[in-house]
């Protein structure tokens, strides 16, 4: 899933000054399971944000909703009045979720409430954990399941820098495994070690980001 | 979840007349709130008796109430009264809410024991009518009842499995008993209907029953011991049980040898290390020429054998030191060197020893996890099965219908463990005795539309209470499991899960 | 290997089969030519040639190209350090290009210190490639003369195309994890077509005669000139340091507390100490087979270089 | 927002509300809103901030020991609810003691008497 965190307070209040009537729009799926921008935490945002109004004496009035899913038109229809009705939404979906409801709603002024992290996983409850750089052309294979694009700090692909120590990565060894310790051990484990000696070539980047903003168009499911 | 339209009625316990007086009666009736329907005001006498409950419920029918405020007696328990009538009048007990009146005399006027002062009625009032706002905006609960299999499963070969299943085959119970050479591999359903796989020597089968009892002993030895030699670097370590037999390949000298033995290496250890310490202690101690110390945060002798053993202990030479706080043994070739600070005397002593042996029951190691993630059963700080908790306490654990007994709960001191079996075979024998569970359908209910299937509830349950429906995607409580704390709906990040008597509208209506 | 690849002062001493001694030396953090001057001075005569740092730990400092041709201008022999964090494939070629074009004829590949450890945290990497695909771009241009997506170095003109002459470097860390890893690692960095190697700084040198072994045993010490890498210990804090702070490396005890033992006599002889330590050490290294010779990164030591490489018996440098 | 002189105390019925039970003083009873929970581990953050955005001075959330909670980890949960409370009023600029957990046992009941009292105090010196 996509994983995100809610923005600093501060920052979300200043953005929404000035406007009178704003609508916390949550998110039902990806930011709702880590914890960022499900129906909780939009209630929770909005009477924080009436509390911090209550204390600085700013009349603004706040409405709040969640819907499925920020980055599907069809799930805006239930909220249309609403954000219609609203000088702002302070949107509580990823980056991709904000960017569509600015789409769908021209000329409203969607505002970001969260800071969009990566494509992870539920570790344990409240840890997430990257797992994927959306890099367009998946290596998984070659390193047993482990991607080094992602989880290596340097995306390294011919195995670990110098940095790996007791399975740990030196830009923050409580935190990061290193990812080529864990691709060792799994290869080891499957009896693919002399897989890992072969040189991989410089890898083609131009199937992710670096190949311009992504589109994909299946010709056989277009209407 | 909207509330329903049953009526609610409030209902004074007057005790005999002896509570209130006739016009605080009055007082109160004028000044109760109901958003609905006629007034409801029922008082009655002697609540607490057949009589005056079954008179209760032919009002409730005939007025339609299906929900009550229950307000009066101080004479019973908290809760106790208010039972009683949910259960006689068939009222779920969630829908029944109890106002205590205190008394308002002080003592000593016992003419007026109840005479109520202005500022008295006003809080009953106000207690009364905030509970009227609380059952308008629930819902009526309706209750099922679950058939509870009569099958037990007991895991575990020692002499904690084996009285638990003594004691159940005495009551009428055909205990399947999971002997060592036999393995849980895995258990499915809750309490009532549990669905056990089993490996046995005649190869895996599946058993159904309602209660099961783990009752499989001390697993910890190898982790334990382990942790004992990663810390310490002495060669003449053993662990407790074989100190004996490693000190008789000790060779004499004429100087004599000393032993040493440490019980409560990371945690004080109960009476079966003390048994343990202190017949090793003895044994070696008649040996030619060997000097045993026996070094202890705490002996625990609290039984006559036990006493009389250590008291035999001393007699024939044992010394016993007590230490505070940690013990450090360090070892060269010749000797292993045990230095500690005596508690009762405060100054520090040192023991050369030729051998000293580990108590491993008071050694921080890894836990019986398969055991514990297998059965959903808490393991404590030291990794023994059964939470660290004084509610959980004997034989409980967190999840319904599962049971404790004996060395994997920590207890491996013989009598005890027996004991426990016992009392888990009795706990096991009250709840299946009844056949089926009454379950007041209150549990905690899952909007399937807002549910985002996160998997939240099902991590952050401690009674493993929710599962995932599969067919519909979407997570569900199971009544009788859930013990409706509503932690899974305090955590929700979808707010997807409520429980119904305690909704937020619920809640926030009473704040005004 | 047979013929010169890049007619370098390290090759040669290679070739000659003579015991190769280089040395380290960190651009200024500013535009200063003088800095380099001064260092260069300290290490003229006393190695046989001298790696530049790019960047090193992340920290802005005067490019290494730049820095290297000064260095040369001084009479020194650079060892271009490239590393992978802040440059892509089109300005890394582009780089040896110019760094050949300017004469600098020794290269070497690094991974790189991530950004987190410099004084530019929030700026964003580049690891378009690693240090072993950066060895495999420099051979297939000096010796394919090709660029790493397949297209021929051209001469625009109908001149015949001057290729990079480079002696291409790599590093290797033979203490970090996993250490089962790290020989083949280097195996993987001779394939891509490092001809030589210089080692991560060594004090275990135990574990360094483990690692040794498993390379004697692929046979790559035939493959590839390794020159151990040395630090001198100026201090029993900067020791302590190595020993706890750095990833990777192990100071023995018997280093520290000989040092400490100095100081609480006299503290002005722990560097001599220090030195001794470092030369017992040099001793050492030159009896194991397979090593080629030495790496000394005397970091702001500079001034000691020539002191060490004496009393390790090591000048004069040879002329070849 | 109207302001209300209350304190609201969301107590665990298996032990707050038990401690709450005995106290006869009125003028801690008249200066707290006693709210029952069947766990402390039910409280959400959302609730405490809809406390305060009512008006109301403090919350106070009491549960029961946290090793010792009737429903194994209700009361660890709530402490890290209330925390994110308090640190989300710091952030808001508010005073972050209008929030405070209690673990009781159901028989402390002098102790819940105190914690009001405390919070009380607390509160005045932050707005005085």
């Amino acid at each position: 899933m996509i994983t995100a965190v809610q923005k600093p307070f501060d920052e979300i209040y200043e953005m929404i000054q000035g406007y009178k009537k704003i609508l916390v729009l949550g998110c039902g799926t990806c930011v709702t399971v880590c914890m960022a921008g499900g129906e909780k935490e939009v209630g929770v945002l909005a009477s924080a944000i009436r509390l911090a109004n209550g204390k600085n004496g700013i009349e603004m009035d706040i409405a709040e909703d969640t819907i499925e899913r920020q980055c599907d038109r069809e799930f805006f229809d239930d909220v249309k009045d609403k954000i219609e009705e609203a000088d702002a939404v302070l949107s509580l979906a990823c980056g991709v979720g904000v960017q569509f409801s600015s789409e769908v709603f021209e000329g409203k002024r969607i505002l970001p409430g969260l800071n969009t992290k990566f494509y992870g996983t539920t570790l344990e409850m409240g840890v997430w954990s990257e797992r994927c750089a959306g890099c367009g052309d998946c290596v998984l294979e070659t390193f047993g399941g482990i991607c080094p694009v992602a989880r290596c700090s340097k995306s390294l692909l011919n195995g670990p820098c110098g940095g790996s120590q007791d399975g740990k990565c030196e830009v923050d060894p409580e935190n990061i495994d290193c990812a080529w310790q864990l691709i060792y051990d799994r290869m080891k484990s499957l009896d693919l070690l002399d897989r890992l000696e072969i040189n991989e070539p410089v890898k083609d980047w131009s199937t992710g980001r670096d190949g311009g903003p992504g589109k994909i168009i299946r010709e056989d499911m277009t209407l | 979840m909207s509330a329903d339209k049953d009526k609610t009625g409030v209902v004074l316990c007057n005790c005999g007349g002896r509570n209130f007086k006739k016009e605080e009666i009055k007082s109160l009736q004028t000044r109760l709130q109901f958003s609905s329907g006629e007034n409801l005001f029922i008082q009655s006498d002697a609540l607490c008796t057949k009589e005056g409950a079954a008179s209760l419920k032919e009002t409730m029918s005939k007025k339609g109430i299906k929900k009550l405020v229950f307000a009066g007696c101080t004479a019973k328990k908290s809760g106790e009264t208010a039972s009683f009538i949910a259960e006689k009048c068939r009222i779920a007990p969630s829908n029944i809410l109890e106002v205590t009146v205190p008394a308002a005399t002080p003592e000593g006027e016992k003419d007026s024991p109840f005479g109520m002062k202005e500022e008295l009625i006003r809080s009953v009032v106000k207690g009364i009518n905030k509970h009227i706002g609380i059952l308008e905006g629930m819902e009526t609960f309706a209750t099922k009842k679950v058939p509870l299999h009569q099958g037990v499963l007991v895991v575990g070969g020692g002499s904690a499995a084996q009285a638990a299943a003594d004691v159940l085959t005495g009551r009428g119970y055909s205990p399947i008993l999971l002997e060592k050479e036999d393995e849980l591999l895995s258990l499915q359903g809750q309490v009532g209907s549990f669905t056990a796989t089993l490996s046995t020597g005649g190869g895996v089968k599946q058993a159904d029953c309602g209660a099961v009892i783990l009752a499989s002993g001390f697993s910890r030895e190898k982790d334990a011991w382990t942790s004992v030699t990663s810390r310490f670097a002495s060669p003449h370590l053993v662990p407790l049980s074989k100190l004996a037999d490693a000190a008789a390949e000790l060779p004499r000298i004429p100087s004599g040898r000393s032993v040493g033995i440490v019980l409560d290496l990371d945690v004080d250890e109960g009476k079966a290390s003390s048994e343990t310490a202190c017949r090793t202690a003895l044994q070696l101690q008649r040996q030619d020429g060997l000097q045993v110390y026996l070094f202890c945060r705490d002996i625990r002798v609290g039984s006559l054998p036990l006493e009389e053993l250590y008291d035999d202990a001393r007699d024939r030479g044992v010394v016993i030191v007590k230490y505070e706080n940690q013990i450090r043994i360090s070892g060269t070739n010749g000797t292993t060197l045990l230095s500690c600070t005596d508690a009762v005397l405060g100054n520090p002593i040192q023991v050369a020893c030729d051998l000293a042996g580990i108590s491993l029951y008071g050694v921080a190691a890894g836990g019986d996890t398969r055991l514990s993630e297998i059965t959903g059963v808490d393991l404590d700080s030291l990794g023994r099965l059964q939470g660290n908790n004084i509610h959980l306490f004997a034989t409980g654990t967190n999840i319904p219908g599962i049971f404790v007994a004996g060395g994997c709960r920590g207890n491996v001191y013989p009598p005890e463990a027996e004991r426990e079996g016992r009392a888990a075979a009795g706990e096991v024998d009250l709840l299946l005795s009844q056949k089926e569970l009454k379950v007041e359908l209150s549990e905690a209910k899952v909007d399937a539309d807002k549910c985002a299937l996160c998997l939240t509830c099902i991590r952050a349950c401690p009674h493993n209470a929710m599962k995932i429906n599969r067919e519909e995607s979407v997570a569900v409580s199971v009544p009788e499991v859930c013990q409706r704390c509503g932690i899974c709906a305090g955590e929700c990040p979808a707010k997807a899960i409520t429980l119904p008597a305690y909704t937020d509208d619920i809640l926030l209506a009473q704040l005004g | 290997m047979n013929g010169i690849k890049s007619g370098s002062n390290l090759e040669k001493v290679f070739a000659a089969g003579k015991f190769a001694v280089t040395a380290e030396l960190g651009p200024p953090k500013c535009a200063d030519v003088e800095v380099i001057r001064k260092k260069a001075a300290f290490l003229k005569g006393n190695c046989d040639a001298v790696n530049i740092t790019d960047n090193q730990t992340a920290i802005v400092r005067m490019s290494s190209i730049a820095a290297g041709f000064l260095a040369m201008q001084e009479g020194l022999e650079p060892v271009i350090q490239i590393t992978c964090r802040d440059r892509n494939r089109i300005a890394i070629q582009s780089d040896i290009l110019g760094a050949s074009a300017m004469g600098l004829k020794n290269i070497l590949a690094l991974s790189g210190d991530h950004q987190n450890f410099g004084n530019h945290v929030t700026c964003k990497n580049v690891y378009d490639m690693d240090s072993i695909q950066l060895l495999q771009t420099m051979k297939t241009m000096r010796d394919d003369k090709t660029f790493i997506n397949g297209e021929e170095i051209k001469n625009s003109k109908k001149d015949e195309p001057v290729e990079p002459k480079i002696f291409i470097g790599a590093a290797a860390n033979p203490f970090g994890d996993p250490f089962e890893f790290r020989v083949i690692r280097l195996a993987k960095k001779v394939k891509a077509g490092a001809d030589f190697i210089q080692t991560q700084c060594i004090y275990d040198m135990e574990r360094f005669e483990e690692w040794m072994k498993q390379v004697r045993e692929r046979g790559l010490h035939k493959e590839v000139k390794i020159m151990a890498g040395l630090t001198p210990l100026k201090s029993v804090g900067m020791a302590k340091y190595m020993r706890d702070s750095v990833a990777g490396l192990s100071v023995p005890d018997s280093y520290i507390q000989r040092l400490a033992k100095v100081a609480e006599k006299d503290k002005k002889a722990v560097a001599a100490e220090g030195i001794d330590i470092c030369v017992e050490q040099i001793h050492r290294l030159m009896d194991i087979e397979g090593v080629a010779g030495i790496h000394l990164m005397a970091i702001e030591w500079e001034h000691r270089v020539q002191e060490i490489m004496e009393k390790a018996e090591l000048l004069p440098r040879p002329a070849v | 927002m109207d302001t209300i002189d209350k304190i609201a105390v969301y107590c665990c019925e298996n032990s707050g509300l038990l401690a709450a039970g005995p106290v006869t003083d009125r003028k801690i009873l008249d200066s707290i809103e006693i709210m029952k929970l069947p766990c402390s581990g039910k409280t959400e953050m959302g609730l405490i901030l809809k406390t305060l955005e009512k008006g109301y001075a403090g919350v106070m959330i009491v549960g029961c020991p946290k090793d010792n909670c009737q429903f194994i980890r209700g009361s660890h949960r709530a402490s890290k609810r209330v925390d994110s409370a308090k640190e989300m009023l710091a952030a808001i600029g508010l005073d972050p003691g209008r929030v405070r957990m209690e673990f009781l046992s159901s028989v402390d009941s002098h102790k819940f008497v105190k914690a009001v009292t405390e919070m009380w105090e607390s509160l005045k010196i932050a707005t005085s």
